[in-house]
């Protein structure tokens, strides 16, 4: 059962990453790459790691996708008034 | 031709790569070397009783003490390639927003402080408690409540640099013990979460910082 | 097959893809995002390599703290130099390199 | 024993992060007197530490006196000193530099103070950590500050030359972190002490994936040939004063951790890749050295140049089983650091004179900057490898440890090398012994930068005469 999960996990993981690669819309992307954060701190906690789990979960998908996010918006908007 | 080529190329030789490397990983044998025994045999000793906070802050401080130092690092470098940018008006969001956020940092900041205490026998510590202030901090930003920052004033680079200084100056001063971060197991204890105080208020700090530099820049 | 293993192998996988992500992909925020996934890749080897008998080790959770934190500031560095560009080139991706 | 109070091996590392922070704390553009005050007791503790080291053997410093594999031990031996050594005597000269070429409303300076501070501080960390894992954070170090460094108060340029530095830096140390992962996995430890004992032959297939993962993280930060791409830009594009720190010390630390390894715990793989290494060392050679030839602007020649030294420091590879071929190495080290650190020093000087980076508009630079254009002439001595200076002296070490050895190719492309640094140093040298342009104006220079240059570029000729001290310091390995 635990396998099965783990397993479910590991193949969640590589597809939101290969999503975040592959799919043509930036924001998409940046939105992938979040939910990818929050899939490792999932197997953070698989592996019994609350500690990475919970700064994964801040810093990884928080912090690092708030500044993602600010960054396309107003890279976003620049673009659409030249 | 040569992208699809270049693509072909890179591909096949990554998929390689994960080949041999799994397949070495699977026939891995038991290690020569086990931490977990020493781990758990000083824990005593360290001044804290959750493992991993015991590895970052006493055992290999010194790698926390190197990574405090990339992090400040990263801030300035910002600060050297934004340069100079006006402070930038705040978009005021709707007051609903603005009302949830008064309620929600509140709640952060004791969280933070929650999670820092905690950090001694469980799961948390400076680095999870300070990410929650810089959350509460961007939060703020978010609905208008704080504008981003400009330039570091000499009250806001003194707190940027406080978590490292006060880490930096404990580590020296442990060399009158025999060797750089060498506590003394009775006063381990209060030394750890004395830097960890230090560390979560300048980690909060630089993290924000991290958004807030930025975000200014953005709307010059 | 352990937990320790199945991530280890994930992350494994991931780096691979993550380096060739960096490699191939011209659009600079899609690198940094490329960029991060190597890193979480890496990090995972490290603590699922460790506890691939299922027995937690501290020591490469402590080192996986120490590495996420060096990855956002490197990731907020890159950030901030892909927006000075596009601030003065209005360009996502790098322009070649001249020598005049 | 030395008191661990004033252990100069702690200090070392302690020092500039402090002086950095203060640089911060004090503000935009200030700090250059704390930081050339730090750097003069640095290079004070440096000399003291190899004459420790040259005298007893080994220095070690136990960390949190827990002691590997639990705890992180730094350790210096002969090849250590000399690295710090070499670090704090080529950066207290270009502080010196720094602090007359910023002037106190140049962007690019407003944080170069604090930005050197931390780089100073993580190549120190970097030559004195005997822990794998530290490493990487001492190399995160390096990488972010040499960043920002090259990228503060550029325009897109430099900007654009900053983010592909920026990429080669992480993915290198991204590689390295992963070797490390795999180290981690196979042995529980990453102490370099406690991993030596435990490295046999029978090595298993993932530390050989290990071994190839982190040579190949290093050496894209090295820049060696054909991961050289982002090299020319960055060093070419930065303010002189990074340039030349970048050139001299940072591009050689991955190098000196390559070594390391080399020496110590992957004794068992690396040499499997020596001549693979020996000729993309070649390589880089000829093709920098054809760049350089080549080139339009002085900087970038300059910088090709660094990519063809860095070749000769791969040549040692296949060498280093027999007799002397780390003193070779070593000396090459020294030679290109200073010279080279000299020579973008005294570009720096001639671009603010001339207003322009072009080879062409030297003309005339002889008459009018005598001082500059004899450190530069001493520096291209230097990287031709003419005698007495250091890099006659490195090159004949090189040779002669490759005829002892039998591969007399090894000697065959050193001399071509040399040949061919004779060209592009000759070619800025005959531009500016040139008449000068009745239409050229010079923008007048301080003193203190034209001597700052003119003493690291003396310090690579002079090196050659007392090589034999160094040579002496490298004797006393772990």
């Amino acid at each position: 059962m635990t396998f099965a999960f783990d397993l479910l996990l590991a193949l969640s993981l590589l597809w939101s990453a290969w999503r975040t690669l592959a799919t043509p819309r930036l924001d998409r992307a940046i939105v992938l790459f979040i939910i990818f954060g929050l899939l490792m701190s999932l197997a953070w906690a698989r592996l019994a790691a609350s500690d990475i789990g919970l700064a994964e979960a801040a810093i990884g998908a928080g912090l690092t996708g708030a500044l993602l996010l600010d960054a396309y918006g107003v890279l976003g908007r620049r673009r659409g008034a030249p | 031709m040569k992208r699809f080529s270049l693509v072909v190329l890179v591909l096949s030789l990554a998929s390689a790569f994960v080949f041999f490397l799994g397949g070495a990983m699977l026939e891995l044998g038991p290690t020569a070397i086990d931490l977990r025994a020493p781990v758990a045999a000083h824990l005593a000793e360290s001044g804290v009783t959750h493992p991993v906070t015991a590895v970052l802050l006493n055992y290999r401080g010194y790698d926390t003490l190197l990574e405090i130092a990339v992090l400040l690092l990263a801030l300035l470098a910002i600060l050297a390639v934004v340069g100079r940018a006006p402070a930038s008006p705040t978009r005021a969001a709707h007051p609903v927003l603005q009302a949830l956020a008064r309620l929600a940092v509140p709640l952060m900041v004791v969280v933070a402080v929650y999670l820092l205490w905690a950090g001694a026998f469980r799961p948390g510590g400076a680095f999870q408690a300070g990410a929650v202030l810089a959350a509460a901090a961007v939060l703020l930003h978010l609905v208008g409540l704080l504008p981003g920052w400009s330039r570091p004033r000499l009250g806001l680079r003194i707190g940027l640099a406080a978590g490292f200084a006060l880490f930096l100056a404990v580590a020296a001063g442990l060399l009158t013990q025999g060797s750089l971060l060498q506590y003394p197991p009775a006063a381990a204890g209060v030394l750890i979460l004395l830097i960890e105080s230090g560390l979560t208020v300048s980690l909060a700090l630089i993290l924000a910082g991290l958004f807030l530099f930025l975000s200014c820049e953005a709307e010059a | 097959m352990s937990t320790g293993f199945i991530f280890a192998l994930t992350g494994a996988i991931l780096f691979a893809a993550g380096v060739a992500g960096v490699v191939l992909i011209g659009h600079l925020l899609r690198r940094i995002l490329a960029f991060n996934l190597m890193g979480s890749g890496a990090f995972l080897v490290l603590v699922g390599l460790a506890q691939r008998q299922d027995v937690v080790d501290p020591v490469p959770q402590a080192m996986v703290l120490t590495g996420i934190v060096v990855a956002v500031a490197a990731t907020a560095l890159a950030l901030a130099l892909v927006r000075k560009l596009h601030t003065l080139t209005g360009q996502l991706e790098l322009p070649d390199d001249v020598d005049a | 024993m030395l008191e661990p109070l004033f252990d100069p091996l702690v200090w070392l590392i302690l020092l500039p992060l402090t002086w950095a922070m203060l640089a911060f704390v004090l503000g935009p553009g200030r700090g250059a007197w704390l930081a050339i005050a730090g750097l003069a007791t640095q290079c004070w503790l440096a000399f003291v530490l190899a004459q420790t080291v040259g005298a007893g053997g080994v220095a070690n410093h136990v960390v949190g006196g827990w002691g590997a594999p639990l705890g992180i031990d730094l350790a210096v031996d002969g090849l250590s000193a000399a690295m710090l050594l070499l670090t704090q005597a080529v950066a207290l000269p270009l502080a010196i530099y720094a602090r007359s070429y910023f002037k106190s409303d140049d962007p690019a300076g407003t944080w170069f103070w604090p930005l050197m501070g931390f780089l100073i501080a993580g190549l120190n960390a970097l030559f004195v950590s005997a822990d794998l894992f530290n490493l990487y954070v001492t190399l995160e170090l390096v990488g972010l500050a040499a960043v920002g460094l090259v990228a503060a108060g550029g325009g897109a340029q430099q900007v654009a030359a900053a983010l592909r530095y920026l990429f080669a830096t992480l993915v290198g140390s991204g590689a390295y972190l992963l070797g490390v992962a795999l180290i981690y996995g196979a042995y529980g430890t990453v102490s370099i002490s406690t991993l030596l004992p435990l490295v046999t032959n029978d090595t298993p297939l993932l530390v050989w994936i290990a071994g190839g993962l982190m040579v190949s993280g290093l050496m894209l930060k090295t820049a060696l040939f054909p991961f050289h791409f982002w090299l020319p830009p960055a060093h070419g594009g930065a303010p002189a004063p990074v340039s030349a720190l970048l050139s001299a010390l940072v591009v050689k630390a991955s190098f000196y951790l390559i070594l390391r390894l080399w020496l110590g715990p992957l004794q068992t793989v690396l040499p499997a890749f020596a001549w693979l290494l020996a000729m993309l060392g070649a390589a880089a050679i000829f093709w920098g050295s054809w760049q350089a030839i080549r080139a339009v602007k002085l900087k970038r020649l300059i910088a090709y140049s660094t990519v063809a030294q860095l070749g000769y420091l791969f040549l040692i590879f296949p060498l280093l089983a027999g007799h002397g071929a780390l003193e070779a190495g070593v000396m090459q080290i020294f030679a290109h650091g200073l010279a080279k650190a000299g020579m973008f020093a005294a570009a720096g000087v001639l671009i603010k004179a001339t207003g322009q980076d072009t080879v062409a508009g030297l003309a005339g630079a002889v008459e009018r900057l005598p001082v500059t254009m004899f450190a530069f002439g001493l520096a291209g001595m230097t990287l031709m490898g003419l005698p007495p200076s250091s890099g006659f002296l490195a090159k004949w070490l090189i040779i002669e440890a490759a005829l002892a050895q039998g591969y007399w190719i090894i000697a065959v492309v050193v001399l071509a090398g040399g040949l061919m640094a004779a060209v592009y140093v000759l070619r800025v040298l005959r531009q500016a012994f040139l008449l000068t342009p009745a239409s050229a104006t010079l923008t007048p220079v301080p003193r203190m930068l034209e001597w700052s240059a003119f003493v690291l570029a003396a310090a690579s000729v002079l090196l050659g005469l007392r090589g034999v001290e160094l040579m002496q310091l490298l004797g006393a390995m772990a």
